[in-house]
């Protein structure tokens, strides 16, 4: 805005506030000290806000360059594809997108440990670029895993995994997909991971390590660290899911009642 | 098998199941599921066969059964007939009139509650009007309380929502201050973390409590992490006062939650011996949304807004200071857009309040349903002429963690000044103390009133 | 409703009122005396609100079957369409409906008097229930004057009368057409009559006939009398619009004041 | 040529018109007219221009040309610049900023309206959220009155809209009785006639004048035509109170409803020459609705909203009693579904309350619209608590004779009793006095309160 119609307030004390609270702000890309117009946004945030929400919007629409995406993996891969022909039948049926094309060619049996989907989900974009970053932080923390093919699938789900594992004969499936794209966040990966995978498995049934993305988020060698500690527990106790808890972290507790000298989380922050 | 006849057509409808689907508006869950029905018409037919419906047809005919079910059995066994005696008599369609006529008034709703079932609400609100689910759903006024109270008339009160991708506690304390600073937090101030690290949990839980004690702060904290996640970090001392959990209709959707009912009363009962409240025992908080059982393959040929309610039945079991409904959290495939998602909004709203529970709304949309901004207003503000009890509020409406967006503290300072509502009362005076509400509990600049700096000075910041 | 949980009213004082309302609801296709539960609608009211909004939304998407339509009209008739191809493009973009079909066959000079265009409109099942009756009633009061072949048009609003009009050569042009369907009234037609048609007309210089249905409306006979009236007034003046008043109607003012007392309109009522 | 940048890519708008409609929020109208934005982000894009906009652009560049349009004329030449001063140097953006904010309070909004074109009001107007647009919309209150008083805080009136198809009196009568019993008719008792007949008009005038006299009902009556048969009923010493136009925001489709400014100005003069008004002067009851310039071919290249706005600089040139958006009326061809036409209603209302009219709204669909009486609830909803003047009352929603669905007598009761929102003071007073409704304004059961008889007593029926 270039003509602003409410004053600022008094500004010693406002500077004062705002150098106090600015390096908490820095801390989070959540929209906080927008300031406001009676009770509404400023015009500027408004605006800022519908044209993420616009992007957005875009985001979830985009298809998944398969090509690109297999020409940055750290191996070779295979394409397949969902029952959900196209975007629009994805997004309404989900289902479409947890079954293998039953028109595709078959799978190859593998007897590997772990096989590794790699989806658009609901953002292409952070497949894109999240997910060959985090395979080349991984892969090499997965000494002697016997590892199926990588796999590539358009309009996939979560559960998709449980097919791809199982048409594989692998031990373990982790897939690696977009999340549903945010406004600040349109390029966010999500791993979940799924031991003796079968069509019919249950969510509570995986684990999950969310939000990966570079910047902002949790970084790709970051969740490549947590994900090995997750699959070699899995292969400790021989189950994934809510049973098999996120312990990686032995830092010692935080000391209650001091916010302001919290460190940084194990993964970092930025 | 329950039939209509409409200007010399016939409908038929297989069972109890099917007549309440049909009869549900459309929304694309249902069609999903092959439960909606095939034209409008044949809604309206389901619709006139659910109001000659007795009442008590819903206690003979169970939509998921009895045997296999824990949650049937729940609502069933628990079922209060001497409440339910003076409704007995009546059909679907003669309860929507005693609902919204004046006999039915804050209290006797309330004596009400238990004699309902949540298919007996979940009927009668298919053939309420959006009018009507605003009408009567600002009649019941059930009210929990922890350190702050909730549903009281005249009162919205806000969860402070500070989620981040990363956990990191400097960038969670940031939203902290910036809800604070708007007055919201007064429901709860509650973290999704981003992780399922119980360390992360801990830490959070600890973050919060610290600033909770030392602002003085009347409010409760949580982490909304798995509830076996909350028993492990009640049993290792962390301040928990309230226990979370995601939870659903069915005993299988519930599985795929991996949750029942012995594990939420194992988590309710060691909640309970925290003792952290100062007002009253209400240490549950439950969040819900429609579509949640069918996305886990768990909805037996029910209608995903039926067992929605039900899910109610397993909330009030555990007297929650918050219920709330996710509404649009989940996508287009269950609420396809800024319409099916404003009349689940109610629908929810009015289920609860109808079951006794103090219900709050995450008014929210994703980028993949056809919904904005104006349509997270318009149901917002006819929520809060519903009396809702509580709805959330995340920085700038972008929660930059979960990826969807939901109401801002701004929206919910709109909210209260748009139509005369008020906080929490102890949160409320605490607003006064701190310097950052005026006596009619107007909110000030803080900047100009020196709230700012005299919440900082409290933080030691 | 077989249970009904409000009480209803004192049984005596109840029944006088019905009484007294009795006749006068009678007397309107309105939804008056409806009861009420608090501020809202009794069910049964409301379901019956709810269903006719399902039929009329249906009426809408009805298609017109013309040759029923052309073996039911009392003379010779052509078939054309206007440049709306199907329902949904005429309701989105009317002018569509407004235009000949640029691919039909172009209709023939006439030189006649008066054109008579029979359309489909907002609701098929009107034209074809009224349109015959009003044609039958109404060609009989046109003596003398030289009638252009009837047409029938698929997807055709008020305006494309102009066209048809024009292009037979005709100093008027009489169309009529499905009003759009109401709650109460899914089957009333719409006629407007136009003095030298030509494409660019606007609707000040038409004039209107409405609501013609029977029972429930202005019944066919009593619609030709009135349209009778305005195409002589119309061909005496050399123009039709806001500036041809209706003044048919030559009964003495009603007393003011005495409601009750109200005599019948000139066109009847029910 | 104006250009927003956005992310790298640039967009361009070819005039203000362009900019105008692209900023607009999706609706069929606009596309109809290859108008609308192509995609969000360019209007998004567009709206950053708006944003930055001074408002001096708009007194620059009118978006129908001044030499040819004597709608622009009267907006250019009527605007006082000492109004406008305050204002003057703000952007649209800080004018949406400006009117959010406290210093924008009911007389300061009164003060400013004849310093606010349309165009600067429908830019700013683009630029709202729905809850801006609820909560400005809320402030200013353009009163009027003739024998009620229209516009006033905490009331919400209502027309009575007793139409029928061939204008029968007795069904007529027995509409009109049955909105009295609910308590509506405060706004104005105004018919629609079925037909164009100059002595039904007269018929129904004496109707109503005879029907108001005797019952002593403390309102106006008036019989919807043409605005030249109006003229022609007073010249024949008819009862008329108000005169009656649809009107548009150009010369060209005002020409095609068969009028211009002068006309009206010749039936206002008429009208008010009756002196037949009791409280104040105002003689005019306009009708509108986005999409009749376009519908006429007359739009000009400007989209629907900004055009809807122009209309109302024609109405408020003759002080009117009422203004009512007939917002759903036409048809889906420019409002699509139940989210346009919800906002189109929020817009319409506040840019006719920021530029000083008594704005009701008739809440409406038709049956070729996606829309349903869920979401006439929902705009119902919040239009009271925008603060509306008026809706309407059609007896079971149900318009016989128009074939659409509006607000029934029940809606408005709702409306009332949910936001506390009561009838205009004189009208209030009278239904007390016939026992329709008790002290507290509370409508009472008509025939256990003796109010049925007494009113058909005084009719003699
Ligand atoms: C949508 C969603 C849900 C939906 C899933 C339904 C659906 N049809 O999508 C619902 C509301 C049911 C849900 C529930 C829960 N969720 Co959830 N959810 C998400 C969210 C917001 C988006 C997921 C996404 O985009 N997936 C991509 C699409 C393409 O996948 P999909 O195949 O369409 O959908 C599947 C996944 O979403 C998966 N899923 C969703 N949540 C969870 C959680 C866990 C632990 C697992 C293993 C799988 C899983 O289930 C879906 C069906 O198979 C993420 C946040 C994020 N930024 O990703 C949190 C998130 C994944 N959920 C989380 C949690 C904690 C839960 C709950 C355990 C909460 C609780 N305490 O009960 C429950 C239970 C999940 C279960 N075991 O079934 C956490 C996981 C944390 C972690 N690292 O383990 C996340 C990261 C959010 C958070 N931080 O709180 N969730
Ligand atoms: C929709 C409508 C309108 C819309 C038309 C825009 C549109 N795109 O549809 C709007 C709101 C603009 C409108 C305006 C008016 N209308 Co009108 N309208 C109707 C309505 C409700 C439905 C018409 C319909 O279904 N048409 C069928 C479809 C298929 O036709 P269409 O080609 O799509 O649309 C054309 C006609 O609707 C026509 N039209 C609409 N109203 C009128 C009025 C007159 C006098 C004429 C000649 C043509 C006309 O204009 C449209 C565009 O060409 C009827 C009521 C009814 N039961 O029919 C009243 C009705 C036709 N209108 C009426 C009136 C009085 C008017 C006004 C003169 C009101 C006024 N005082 O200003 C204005 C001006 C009309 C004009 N000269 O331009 C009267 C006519 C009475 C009579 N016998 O003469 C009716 C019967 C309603 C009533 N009783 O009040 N109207």
């Amino acid at each position: 805005m270039s003509h602003r119609a409410v004053p600022s307030s008094e500004p010693d004390r406002q500077s004062d506030v705002e150098g106090l609270l600015g390096a908490l702000r820095a801390a989070t890309p959540a929209r906080v000290g927008l300031g406001r117009a009676g009770a509404g946004l400023p015009t500027a945030a408004m605006l800022e806000f519908q044209l993420a929400h616009a992007k957005a919007r875009d985001a979830v629409w985009a298809e998944l360059d398969t090509e690109a995406l297999r020409a940055a993996l750290p191996g070779p891969s295979l394409v397949i594809a969902s029952a959900a022909p196209d975007r629009r039948t994805f997004l309404l049926d989900p289902e479409r997108g947890r079954r293998l094309d039953p028109h595709g060619a078959p799978l190859p049996q593998t007897r590997a440990d772990l096989a590794i989907l790699i989806a658009d989900g609901l953002c292409a974009a952070a497949v894109q670029a999240q997910a060959p970053l985090l395979l080349r932080a991984l892969l090499p923390r997965l000494e002697g895993w016997r590892m199926a093919p990588l796999v590539v699938a358009r309009q996939g789900r979560v559960a998709l995994g449980d097919a791809v594992g199982d048409a594989l004969g692998a031990r373990a499936v982790l897939v690696l997909l977009g999340e549903r794209p945010g406004l600040s966040a349109a390029d966010s990966l999500g791993a979940y991971l799924t031991w003796d995978p079968r069509p019919g498995r249950r969510d509570h049934e995986r684990n999950c390590v969310s939000n990966i993305r570079e910047p902002g988020g949790l970084s790709p060698p970051q969740a490549a660290e947590k994900l090995a500690w997750l699959l070699h527990e899995a292969r400790r106790l021989g189950f994934t899911g809510v049973d098999l808890k996120d312990r990686q972290d032995a830092a010692p507790l935080m000391p209650p009642a001091s916010p302001q000298i919290a460190p940084p989380t194990p993964h970092g922050g930025d | 098998m329950y039939v209509a006849t409409l200007a010399g057509t016939r409908y038929a409808f297989a069972d109890l199941r099917a007549v309440m689907a049909a009869a549900t508006p459309l929304r694309s869950g249902d069609v999903l599921a092959g439960l909606a029905a095939a034209s409008q018409v044949e809604r309206v037919a389901a619709r006139y066969v659910l109001a000659d419906l007795p009442l008590k047809a819903f206690l003979e005919e169970p939509v998921v059964p009895y045997e296999t079910d824990e949650v049937t059995r729940l609502i069933v066994d628990g079922h209060n007939a001497a409440a339910f005696a003076p409704i007995a008599s009546l059909t679907v369609g003669g309860l929507r009139e005693w609902l919204l006529g004046d006999d039915a008034d804050t209290p006797s709703l309330a004596a009400l509650a238990p004699g309902l079932t949540p298919e007996m609400v979940a009927a009668v609100c298919k053939l309420m009007r959006n009018q009507d689910l605003i009408a009567v759903g600002r009649k019941p006024r059930p009210i929990s309380a922890f350190r702050s109270t909730i549903g009281l008339e005249r009162r919205l009160a806000v969860r402070l929502q500070p989620n981040h991708p990363t956990d990191d506690p400097r960038g969670v304390l940031a939203s902290i201050l910036d809800g604070l600073l708007l007055g919201c937090g007064d429901a709860v101030i509650g973290i999704n973390p981003a992780t399922d690290n119980l360390e992360t949990a801990r830490r959070l839980l600890d973050l919060m409590d610290g600033l909770r004690t030392r602002l003085e702060i009347p409010t409760q904290t949580c982490v909304l992490t798995h509830v076996t996640n909350s028993l492990e970090l009640i049993g290792a001392g962390a301040p928990v006062d309230l226990a979370f959990q995601s939870i659903a209709g069915t005993q299988d959707a519930n599985r795929s939650f991996g949750i029942d009912l012995a594990l939420l009363a194992e988590a309710h009962a060691a909640t309970l011996g925290q003792k952290r409240w100062v007002l009253a025992p209400h240490v549950m908080y439950f969040e819900t949304g429609q579509g949640s059982a069918l996305s886990a393959g768990a909805h037996h040929g029910v209608d995903q807004q039926t067992l929605e309610a039900r899910a109610y039945a397993v909330a009030r079991r555990f007297d929650p200071l918050l219920v709330n409904t996710v509404v649009g959290f989940i996508g287009p495939e269950y609420l396809y857009d800024g319409k099916q998602i404003r009349r689940a909004a109610l629908e929810d709203h009015f289920c609860g309040k109808l079951l006794g529970l103090p219900m709050g709304v995450d008014v929210c949309h994703t980028n993949h349903a056809e919904a904005d901004q104006d349509d997270m207003d318009d149901i917002l503000t006819l929520l809060g002429v519903a009396g809702v009890a509580f709805v959330m509020g995340v920085p700038g409406a972008d929660d930059v963690m979960l990826n969807y967006q939901s109401t801002s503290f701004h929206d919910a300072l709109y909210a209260r000044q748009t139509l005369n509502l008020r906080p929490a009362p102890e949160f409320e005076a605490w607003l006064r103390r701190m310097g950052l509400a005026d006596d009619q509990g107007r909110l000030l600049d803080p900047a100009r009133s020196g709230g700012v700096p005299r919440l900082l000075a409290a933080l030691d910041l």
